[in-house]
């Protein structure tokens, strides 16, 4: 046991915890101010609902000795799960850790709202979320983190490009396109940009939390992910900003806030494993292909992916996985391994095969999910309720009130 | 009673409206109601980017003045309202003129031209 | 159809506005619109500061609140507004009234007194 | 000049808006300004709840729309605007038709028909 | 001195500091917008005067040796209260200790804000913080926390469920009282509920530093602490909203952010002596209980407790000290004692005393502070400033501008 | 090395992060809402760019060893800025050095955007910043920390009242006389305050990272940095709001915010060499000289200092550099010095020296550079693109939409 460890951890998982809500005042601010408290709601109850059940079993399943799929059920309930170190820290007390990746899990499912958003019945985004935390979330955890195959294979994912990423992504898209178009899709207008500004201010503050604090100690790894998390995340804003001045000579402040949170999600696997101006390359191209993936690909495959979950943390997080195979080097860790442009073709070979299982097992397992609830609850709200608002009438509340 | 009552309404630009306010006080106009709208008219419209989706927006922010008189003379109102804002590009606005039938002082109950004399 | 209709056009403050709607209910309105503006009349301004600053400000808050009617006395409407809107002090603002030519309903396309008229 | 114009003013919900602009300007209308207001009429209310303490909101979200013509005919308006705007529900709203007096064009001064013409 | 521990309590400060404002915004988001300043402003002056207060006084009487119902005089001026630590913990500086009260004491009184919101005015509020902070918050933290008579009964108050929940609550209900109802005080309508969200969620965010940081470092109790007070906010939320759809069928987001408070007031007291288990059942009952006080109790009674500072600090607070002497364990905390399901009949009953204890002095000091107050200056501001507003009569300010 | 502090060095650093964004909330909430996502980004892309410039080249040139004026090339591209603790701490990592003080280079940048507010161009703007960060901050930052002159000389300066704060305060005041008034100066009616409170707050919050971060450790002197932050800040509003309610009986909600940042501004050079006494004396003349400065110098003068860049950083930095002189005791920090009211002329004199010279340093490199860069872009944007606003006509975007 450490104590500055358990206190640096503590100082993790409290930024963890913030980009939660940073996600709801991101997406809360962009959609129609009728539907603000809805799409806010869909982000905060994973906080509730998650939290519990992750104590009572999601921990266990994730993290605890299982086989190459699934982790065991030795931990429920948080049974042994205490103040002892745990097995993936010596340093730190086992609950803490357990409390970190329960921020995790939250905020995966909490970043799935942004491709639902105003139009999702709340019943059954809630069912979804955890149903779907269980049997979509869990497993890969414990691929990834929890010594299952993908662990085994020695694929790189630093602090879940894939488990958090790509995972919420890929759900948002397939949500997006099972629900169908919002009747408005293409009025994009954000009805309130700086909650939005908010938001993704408290989600970049918390993700230094989320990449420094996955390395569970300050140590070497710890700094370079902390120096490459700031320089992408500047990068991201570069990248994407460049592209946007080439494309309409107007640099937004939502392209600048979407480009960090590109470069983050871009640099999110590869933080402990690469170096500093791979990072900003990364970063860089972050930016642009999130671009491209909110602004092209979207519009040429026409789902509606509302606030863009898949446009950026799917595409990101796709990015950063391949980019972890194109630019890891042992040099900056020698607990990773060389990438494509190190000589490890190996490696660039995994990351493909970690990022398609994923791609394919949560795409299908979202199916099946959202498939077996719209037999129990509609998905969709009705016309007349999307055209009124959510916040009206799934919530009975309206975020605004003027004086009459 | 041969009184008659104009309403003035002038649908134009925000930016000089505080100058006018005080140049119809000094002209003798009791009262001003004005309220926010959107307008479109022969002005071009300007773009909105978000995410790399453009959308073009005709409408721009406008504000409706509305000014009821009987004595100060109508002429003079529209006067003033030309010159505070015309500024010789498209979406300088519209006077519009409507007769009323009455006016009624809430505080007083007093109707007609008495309803729009300025006390003191 | 020699009927009359008639706008009402009251510019007031938003205090009691709530309990003048449900009293005009009761006297067979079947509907009004209002809206937020900003008026300066008779009443004194007030000031705000930003950082040493002072501003004078004029303007303030009141609802204009528009009730078309045909059957209902126009009269009783007026009264029912000074009743409640009449405070005593400046500020509590005028009603307007207006003839109209026509009204519409958009869901029947019904006209005139019968476009006016609460179904059930 | 025997020339009449007309405004027109449409109480309605605010979500074909968009499309019917862009009819308007087919037909040759070369101004609309519109605000937001609040309105009741024969529609349901909706419940709020705040802390556990409910209140009946009455006051649903519209637009105004007002569009003042001389050459383009009246009843086109009017067909357009239920045309788009009936859905068959309470709540659809009413178009209200006035006379003016007159309308001025701020930029160039010029009054009545001249002043409503499109130019290029 | 350890350092990691005053890294930890440094950490812990900073969080309970940035509570306080995120009261203000709490608050702030829910009166009219015409008053929205005002209200923030109420709980935002603690931070300067409460603060300047502490250093000078407050401290001492709170924590410095006295007798069993005031501190005493020594520390009065920082008067030795620097780095040496200080009875209170060997492993951090005194001065530290000294800091993060302040920032309990500072947000206690921004608690009461709630209760008078929209009608008082700012300088009765404030004259009566001053005094109220010396007279009421100083001997009530020396009862529990400084040696006094309620430590000695030997009743439980981990974080300050009394002192700082319970005291803040009672007090927010007896000025509503004295105050009378809002002109409008059935029109509950929040201006911006983006702000409150907001604000609850740096409530929450700040409070993992209040009652983590109560254990003054990361042991085995604090990391207990930091579980439960997890588990308790998302079981308030669940808690309120269940009894919410119950009623009317929407759950409201207004709803979830009050349930996360209610959770948190409500464990508190308790988080350092109860298991995890536990902590979700005081959370639930917790958002139950403050939803019936907000929406039943408040209407039964028919006092105008504008945001309900007693409904949530009051009634949550008295539910998590009764709810301590229920649960509490010394298997978790053997500085503990055990609770009535736990046979300890004794501290069940202790708790009872401090409840009541606490309830009496705090209403009968207010009752008095604020009649004394009242010949100094009016309470309440005349019916054609609340009308107009606070803001703009008050302060000289409005919060919002639009273009004319 | 020394894990605790560099656990604490971590915090800081993420303290003194969120103050960027934070200055960009504060900013737009006071400008008209067509402006406010420019005003944001002005102080957002320093996040962006100066990051990059500052681990490319800036940190190099501004802590490496050089000259008494500049500092050397050895660390371009943070070759050797590595794990190893480097020469400013042997308990941190030299990387998180780096990264503490990129979170002041970016700091100081995004304070300047107050004073050029709502009229000049953006790319004007974003060029501006990369050359001033390099040709002012960079050489600024060495002459005090850096081992330069100013350092030699023994000037005081503990956490950059004259780096950040007069030299932030006076670029934007040179910037606002060069740019002229805007059209509508005289209209300053502040569009959102809840959303400057918020700004506000995250600034006040992430100055505890600031100033006692500068301490590099928890020590005792960290300790009365601590307490001094808290209550001259405490006393700053309190200051302010004195004077105001003696000029127009309303204490205002804005002027309790910018009287905490005066207070802040105030203390930063002094925090770490004066008594608490002295700190709360420093803050409240701190406000007082602030208001002065905004509400009356301003006028007097007729720069158009929009949202008073140099009225509190300029002003309250100048009397913070002046205070140091006075107050500065070597009994609270023996490696300080001693000021005038403890017999010590020679600090004093020193003080003044370090502050003129960082006026006329900055006003003429400032006017130099924004001279060369109006030959490229101009500085300003044209009449039309001011009255419709510079969201619309620089960014494309609004920041708020209603339902039409
Ligand atoms: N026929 C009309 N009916 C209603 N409003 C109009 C009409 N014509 C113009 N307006 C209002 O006046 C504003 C300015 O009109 P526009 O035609 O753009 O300018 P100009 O009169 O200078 O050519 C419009 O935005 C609209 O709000
Ligand atoms: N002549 C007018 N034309 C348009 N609006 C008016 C006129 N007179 C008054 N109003 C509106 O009525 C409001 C109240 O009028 P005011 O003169 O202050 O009160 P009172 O009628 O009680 O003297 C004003 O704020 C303004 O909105
Ligand atoms: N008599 C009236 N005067 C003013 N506004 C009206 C009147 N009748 C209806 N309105 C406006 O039209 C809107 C729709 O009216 P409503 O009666 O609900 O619908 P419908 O005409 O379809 O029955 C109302 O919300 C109100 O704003």
């Amino acid at each position: 046991m450490e104590l500055a460890d358990s206190v640096f951890m503590f100082v993790a998982t409290m930024l963890v915890w913030i980009m939660t809500p940073g996600i709801a005042l991101f997406y809360g601010g962009m959609v129609k101010s009728k539907n603000v408290l809805n799409t806010a709601m869909h982000s905060y109850m994973p906080l509730a609902v998650i939290s519990i059940l992750w104590v009572t079993i999601g921990y266990s399943i994730s993290f605890s000795e299982g086989n190459a799929f699934f982790g065991g059920l030795d931990w429920i309930g948080l049974n042994g799960v205490g103040f002892e170190p745990g097995p993936y820290s010596d340093t730190i007390p086992h609950s803490l850790f357990m409390l970190f990746q329960m921020t995790f899990a939250v905020l995966t499912v909490s970043i799935i709202a942004g491709g639902v958003a105003e139009r999702m019945k709340f019943s059954a985004f809630l069912l979804f979320t955890i149903i779907w935390s269980l049997f979509v979330y869990a497993p890969l955890a414990h691929w990834v983190w929890g010594g299952g195959w993908l662990a085994q294979l020695g694929t790189l994912d630093f602090a879940g490009g894939n488990v958090v990423h790509v995972s919420s992504g890929v759900t948002g898209l397939v949500l997006a396109i099972m629900l169908g178009k919002r009747k408005l899709s293409g009025e994009n207008t954000p009805h309130n940009l700086p909650l939005t500004f908010l938001g993704a201010t408290l989600i970049w503050f918390g993700w230094y939390g989320f990449n420094v604090g996955s390395a569970l100690t300050i140590n070497e790894v710890a700094m370079v992910v902390f120096v490459n998390t700031a320089v992408a995340a500047a990068a991201g804003i570069l990248g994407w900003l460049v592209i946007e001045y080439i494309c309409s000579r107007k640099p937004t402040m939502l392209g600048a806030l979407s480009g960090a949170i590109s470069g983050l999600v871009a640099i999110t696997p590869a933080c402990g494993f690469v170096t500093v101006p791979a990072a900003i390359i990364i970063g860089l191209i972050g930016g642009a292909v999130c671009f491209w993936g909110v602004s092209y690909l979207k519009g040429k495959l026409g789902y509606d992916d509302a606030l863009d979950a898949f446009g950026l943390h799917g595409v990101g997080g796709t990015w950063g996985g391949i980019a972890t195979g194109l630019f890891a080097t042992t040099s900056v860790n020698p607990g990773g391994a060389n990438g494509l442009l190190y000589g490890g073709f190996d490696l660039f070979w995994k990351q493909l095969v970690a990022i398609v299982a994923t791609y394919i097992f949560v795409a299908v397992l979202t199916f099946i999910i959202a498939k077996v609830i719209s037999y129990l609850v509609p998905l969709r709200v009705n016309e007349e309720d999307e055209s009124l608002g959510l916040d009206i009438t799934l919530h009975g509340e309206k975020a605004y009130h003027e004086s009459i | 009673m041969e009184e008659v009552l104009t309403k003035i309404e002038i649908v134009t630009r925000p930016e000089k409206f505080d100058v006018f306010k005080q140049e119809l006080a000094k002209i003798g106009v009791s009262g001003i109601t004005v309220a926010e709208v959107k307008g479109t008219g022969l002005q071009k419209g300007y773009k909105e980017t978000y995410r790399g989706v453009t959308r073009e927006i005709s409408l721009h922010d406008r504000i409706k003045i509305e000014i009821v008189v009987c004595e100060v003379p109508v002429q003079q109102v529209i006067d003033l309202a030309r010159k505070y804002f015309n500024t010789g590009k498209p979406g300088d606005g519209k006077i519009f003129i409507y007769e009323l039938a009455n006016v009624i002082k809430i505080r007083t109950g007093e109707e007609g031209r008495a309803a729009l004399k300025n006390e003191q």
